[in-house]
């Protein structure tokens, strides 16, 4: 079995040997451990690892499994579900540089643009507020706004485009 | 003492004032908005009464909605935690004039520090150093401009009202100031309800550090000794510690002499804290008074071994101080990390949502003052705190181990935290060796990303995590069964 | 100071003793038998090895497999924790001749001390008084009787080895004393392997007052002060506290002094206790040394500040004492509470089983040394113990408080366990007064049964489980709805 | 609707107005009570009761619920349920006072009967050990023993009879 893992932008193939009800064996390049696990919860998995014990705490997103080991988090994504998600036109990780979206829930506070105007690179577009934090969107590259989608004061979710924007560099 | 108090607060700090008042046997009023109607203080304290919509301003800022949630349950005082209505010197007149105690200083005296120019004027003629900049607030661009170059770059501007960094910029060069204005006021008028600004000198290279007071109402003030909170990110503290690193028995005896006569001077009465500079020279400035209980308050109840809260609750309720000076000794060294629902990969961006799981840590000189539970909401319309981890050690280096061994233990997961950053931030040479200015984070830290060397621990729970899926019964050790289980019998566990 | 040690223990204490090994830096071993597979202890260490069955003598007493443990893993040093192998001079030895630092003092002191009759000859010649008995261990059952007949009843039988309130049996008539002298010996023999017994006279109104004693290799040796361990039941201590209620601060000098030349006189080294009965009179008398880590170690902990286990591992690994005995100063008062598995409607008999919800209590001055967690196994073949509740406040009434707030909070499903006993015993009259002597729960809390005060807040609660159902999804607040939930326009909360 | 339930000895009808999906109104004799109610989780369940709030912790064992408020045990039973369960042929609570039957699971360390015995009550039969504490389990009444179910060393539970005695004043 094999299991093609991204973390950050790192993706590693760890080839996995199951050994047991709880227990396997996996390689990545030269590395190999010899693993056994018990489920404590729905959220703790007890691990061991080439006879060293660690406790990781797991959750589930879209796509991915959050994971936390000795107060670090990880996101570790399976490469090869994210491959077919991009190429069935899902939405891919790149599109939020390419777009005007709030990286939280957060609320529009000031809209900067209106339909019509012309835009820069980097100029401010909207400004949101998350937790009582401002944050100002900018425009991802030159164009001329051709609608603006939210109101101030509406609530925004990550993925929602507030402004487009037509390429016109 | 109080029969009944109401708590004007909302998270981990309404949760604090709750745990208190339990142990005195004062009965508790929570209040909440829509957004809070399951949130922990409302679950912990004995009632409960809605008070408005999610918005700040409709209901935590609300001074009708509480005032009459406090006469409707006949609560006799109302604790206003930090932020919010806390140092809002018109709520405490109204309460003055509803004849509910306000659990603080005196609406005057929160009116007079609250307004820092006024607190800058009483100190100087109290003898108390200030910090170089404007003595009124300013709304002219040109008038900013021309007092920014007078003082030189960098300057800080700083909203007269408020507190717990927001309202303030740094600003560098002329080109950024009136915008920054402008945003600064603009956040102050959300926070606070009020958008003067002002502008004063700014050090690169300084410490912040400030002085806990307690004043009774017949005229006995005495110091806590101080707090270190010099580790800050965009003006706001994320770390705090007492003992300082760099004051010498000598100036630390001189500030909490100077604590004491600002706090006299300011005709102080309740828990406060006055706030200094402190400069590579060791000059110390008096940079504001803070009318109220500060987040950071549990360092210096862990190294007094004095509660705070109890306190604020004595003196509100017309006691006289039980201690003098001599008999405040502080013991070990105590370190505070606030817990924020942010993302340090994401330049610290909030991160609200449902908190899918929870564990705190625990153990010896462990405390965690929390506002959350597994499966509570985080909204997105209140500060990102979830909670502060505070721990106490013998020494500086026995607690911030405590603190590495504390925050590996604290789980959550559904939110982001910055567990990971905190810990590469406080076994950090600097940090370690007490060299942590206000520039801290700046200097050392502005890219920070996680390491990589947990990884391939990371992949193979992934794994794990798909070969024992969770919805399926868990796995439990039977302790009427002497037959081993898989578990070990698979021969992994060592021997 | 060490890389890595192996816990030759279970539960609470061996997690205890973990959490300071994580602080230091020091890599963990634990050892499980297969009762305790999943145990909490085995994931919280770094390593984890079997040793064998569940039964005691297999596993936690299997000298042979716990050293080969250690052999196996390259532990330089092994910690006992409490019970056990704690004060098994074989053991020490054992370590001593395999070249493992057994952290504890030398198997010649332990079997010394561990021989009461031994010890109590060294204490004559030392000059500290004893209690009133035998000294010789005793077999035949008609100098039994003679004995008692010499001291008058009551009398104690106690096991020569051990501890923990097992092999201890008072007996109040010579009908009951051969019998009762039978089942302490077995009961002797099934816990430390050795089924000797000696008598000693019984003092009805006395407490129960030890010190912590504190000695390294150079001769050095300080007292933390005293625990004050009256309230016991079955000759097992419930409730611990320090400062004595009973101590004048002449007493405590005079105890303490006593309790450092004990140690001397013992030749002893690292952590111990030496143990006194006081009578009503304030004569005090040295009853034992327990050489080990006392379960009710953390009261002096979080009033001195000090680490005791930090000090054993220093210790142990050669270096000196880091205090003078003028720098050990006790700051208020702190309280422990142990919560076992046990069910106080019926005799406290215990209640092994699965911990199906746990919720620790929280908040300043609250400590939790926990050895199970949510979905754990208790199993039917160790000590009760689940943890120990341990409080710290600036005055005896005010630790009282936090208690109560504590228990209240403390919420564990699945095992019976006796926190709503002990908050009414801590609520007590002569409790609060400082009235507690060991017979304390006899004269005042023997046919204890919960009040029915709260039934009808149960009965309302087991209707309100009814009517919505667990596997349905939870009721959450959504931070994103600003409509009020059904929860709250439902208009039950108040306002 | 109306529930019976018992909490130690004492049974209490309570008559319940259901108001809406998370609200009850409830009377007990002359005491009246405004419930609402929310679920935190699978064990928790916040209460406010006449303008007061509290928590309670609740698990489900056989035929009843043990809920925790405030630090204190309630055994709630339906007594409903209860009294089908007895007349339907189970095990009614009195039973383990005629039995000799461990309070808890426990492992016998001692036999002191054998089958032909003959036996007054109170007399010690078998002494059994839980979490290191020994309890001697007696004759619940005068008789001869007819057998001896287990042996020395057995793990045995609450509900196992451990000897027979036949009842012979």
């Amino acid at each position: 079995m094999e299991y093609n893992l991204t973390i950050n932008d790192r993706t590693d193939t760890v080839h996995v040997d199951i050994t047991g009800d709880n227990s396997f064996e996996a390689a990545v390049d030269q590395d190999e451990f010899e693993v056994s696990f018990a489920r404590i919860s729905d959220h703790k998995i007890a691990i061991q690892v080439n006879g060293q014990t660690f406790n990781a705490h797991v959750t589930r997103t879209d796509g991915a499994k959050v994971i936390m080991i000795d107060g670090r988090t990880f996101t570790v994504r399976d490469a090869d579900l994210a491959e077919q998600t991009k190429t069935s036109g899902g939405k891919g990780m790149a599109t939020a540089e390419t777009e005007v979206t709030p990286p939280m829930p957060a609320v529009v506070i000031l809209l900067a643009v209106a339909p019509g105007d012309r835009v820069e690179q980097g100029d401010p577009v909207v400004t949101v507020s998350a937790m009582k934090m401002e944050t100002t969107l900018t425009a991802p590259y030159a164009g001329v706004v051709t609608s603006v989608n939210v109101a101030e004061g509406d609530k925004v979710m990550p993925g929602q485009i507030l402004v487009d924007i037509e390429d016109q560099p | 003492m109080f029969k009944k108090i109401l708590v004007a607060n909302r998270g981990e700090i309404a949760l604090r004032v709750i745990s208190t008042c339990r142990e005195m046997g004062i009965e508790t009023v929570a209040v909440y908005s829509d957004a809070d109607v399951l949130a922990a203080h409302v679950l912990a304290a004995d009632h409960a009464v809605r008070i408005g919509p999610p918005e700040p301003n409709l209901s935590y800022l609300n001074l009708d909605a509480i005032i009459e949630a406090a006469k409707a349950t006949n609560a006799q005082a109302i604790h206003p935690g930090y932020g919010f209505l806390s140092e809002n010197p018109e709520f405490a007149s109204r309460c003055e004039d509803e004849g509910i105690i306000f659990i603080g200083p005196s609406s005057r005296v929160i009116h007079e520090m609250g307004d820092k120019i006024t607190a800058r004027k009483i100190m100087v003629r109290a003898g108390v150093p200030v910090t170089p900049g404007l003595t009124t607030a300013i709304t002219d661009p040109a008038a900013l401009l021309k007092e920014a170059e007078t003082l030189g770059y960098p300057v800080l501007i700083k909203a007269t009202a408020g507190g717990g960094g927001k309202g303030i910029r740094r600003v560098d060069s002329p080109s950024d100031l009136v915008e920054a204005g402008q945003a600064a006021s603009r956040e102050a008028l959300g926070a606070f309800g009020n958008g003067d600004i002002y502008i004063e000198k700014f050090f690169t290279r300084a410490r912040h550090i400030e002085f806990q007071v307690l004043a009774d109402n017949f005229g006995n003030t005495l110091h806590l000794f101080e707090r270190e909170c010099s580790v800050q990110r965009r003006h706001q503290k994320i770390i705090e510690e007492t003992p300082s690193t760099c004051l010498t028995p000598d100036l630390r005896q001189e500030m909490g002499k100077a604590a004491v006569a600002a706090a006299k001077a300011a005709d102080y009465t309740n828990a406060g804290t006055v706030e200094f500079l402190v400069d590579e020279d060791n000059n110390f400035y008096f940079l504001e008074m803070n009318t109220r209980l500060q987040v950071e308050h549990p360092v210096t109840e862990m190294t007094t071994g004095i509660d705070l809260v109890r306190q604020q609750l004595l003196i509100a309720a017309g006691n006289p101080l039980e201690y003098s000076q001599e008999e405040i000794i502080p013991r070990g060294h105590s370190i505070e990390c606030r817990i924020y629902a942010e993302d340090p990969e994401k330049a610290f961006f909030p991160c609200p949502g449902r908190i899918e799981f929870m564990e705190e840590p625990t153990g010896p000189g462990i405390r965690n003052d929390c506002g959350v539970y597994s499966g509570a909401e985080v909204p997105v319309e209140y500060d990102p705190i979830l909670s502060k981890l505070v721990v106490h050690a013998e020494s500086r280096n026995l607690a911030i181990a405590k603190m590495v061994k504390a925050l590996k233990e604290y789980v959550i997961l559904g939110v982001r935290t910055p567990t990971d950053f905190l810990m590469d931030l406080l076994r950090s040479d600097p940090f370690v060796q007490g060299e942590a200015f206000t520039n801290f984070i700046d200097q050392h830290f502005s890219d920070w990303q996680p390491g990589n060397t947990g990884d391939a621990m990371a992949r193979l729970a992934f794994i794990a995590d798909e070969l024992s899926p969770p919805k399926a019964a868990t796995v439990q050790a039977d302790a009427n069964n002497t037959v081993a289980t898989p578990f070990q019998t698979l021969g992994n566990w060592q021997l």
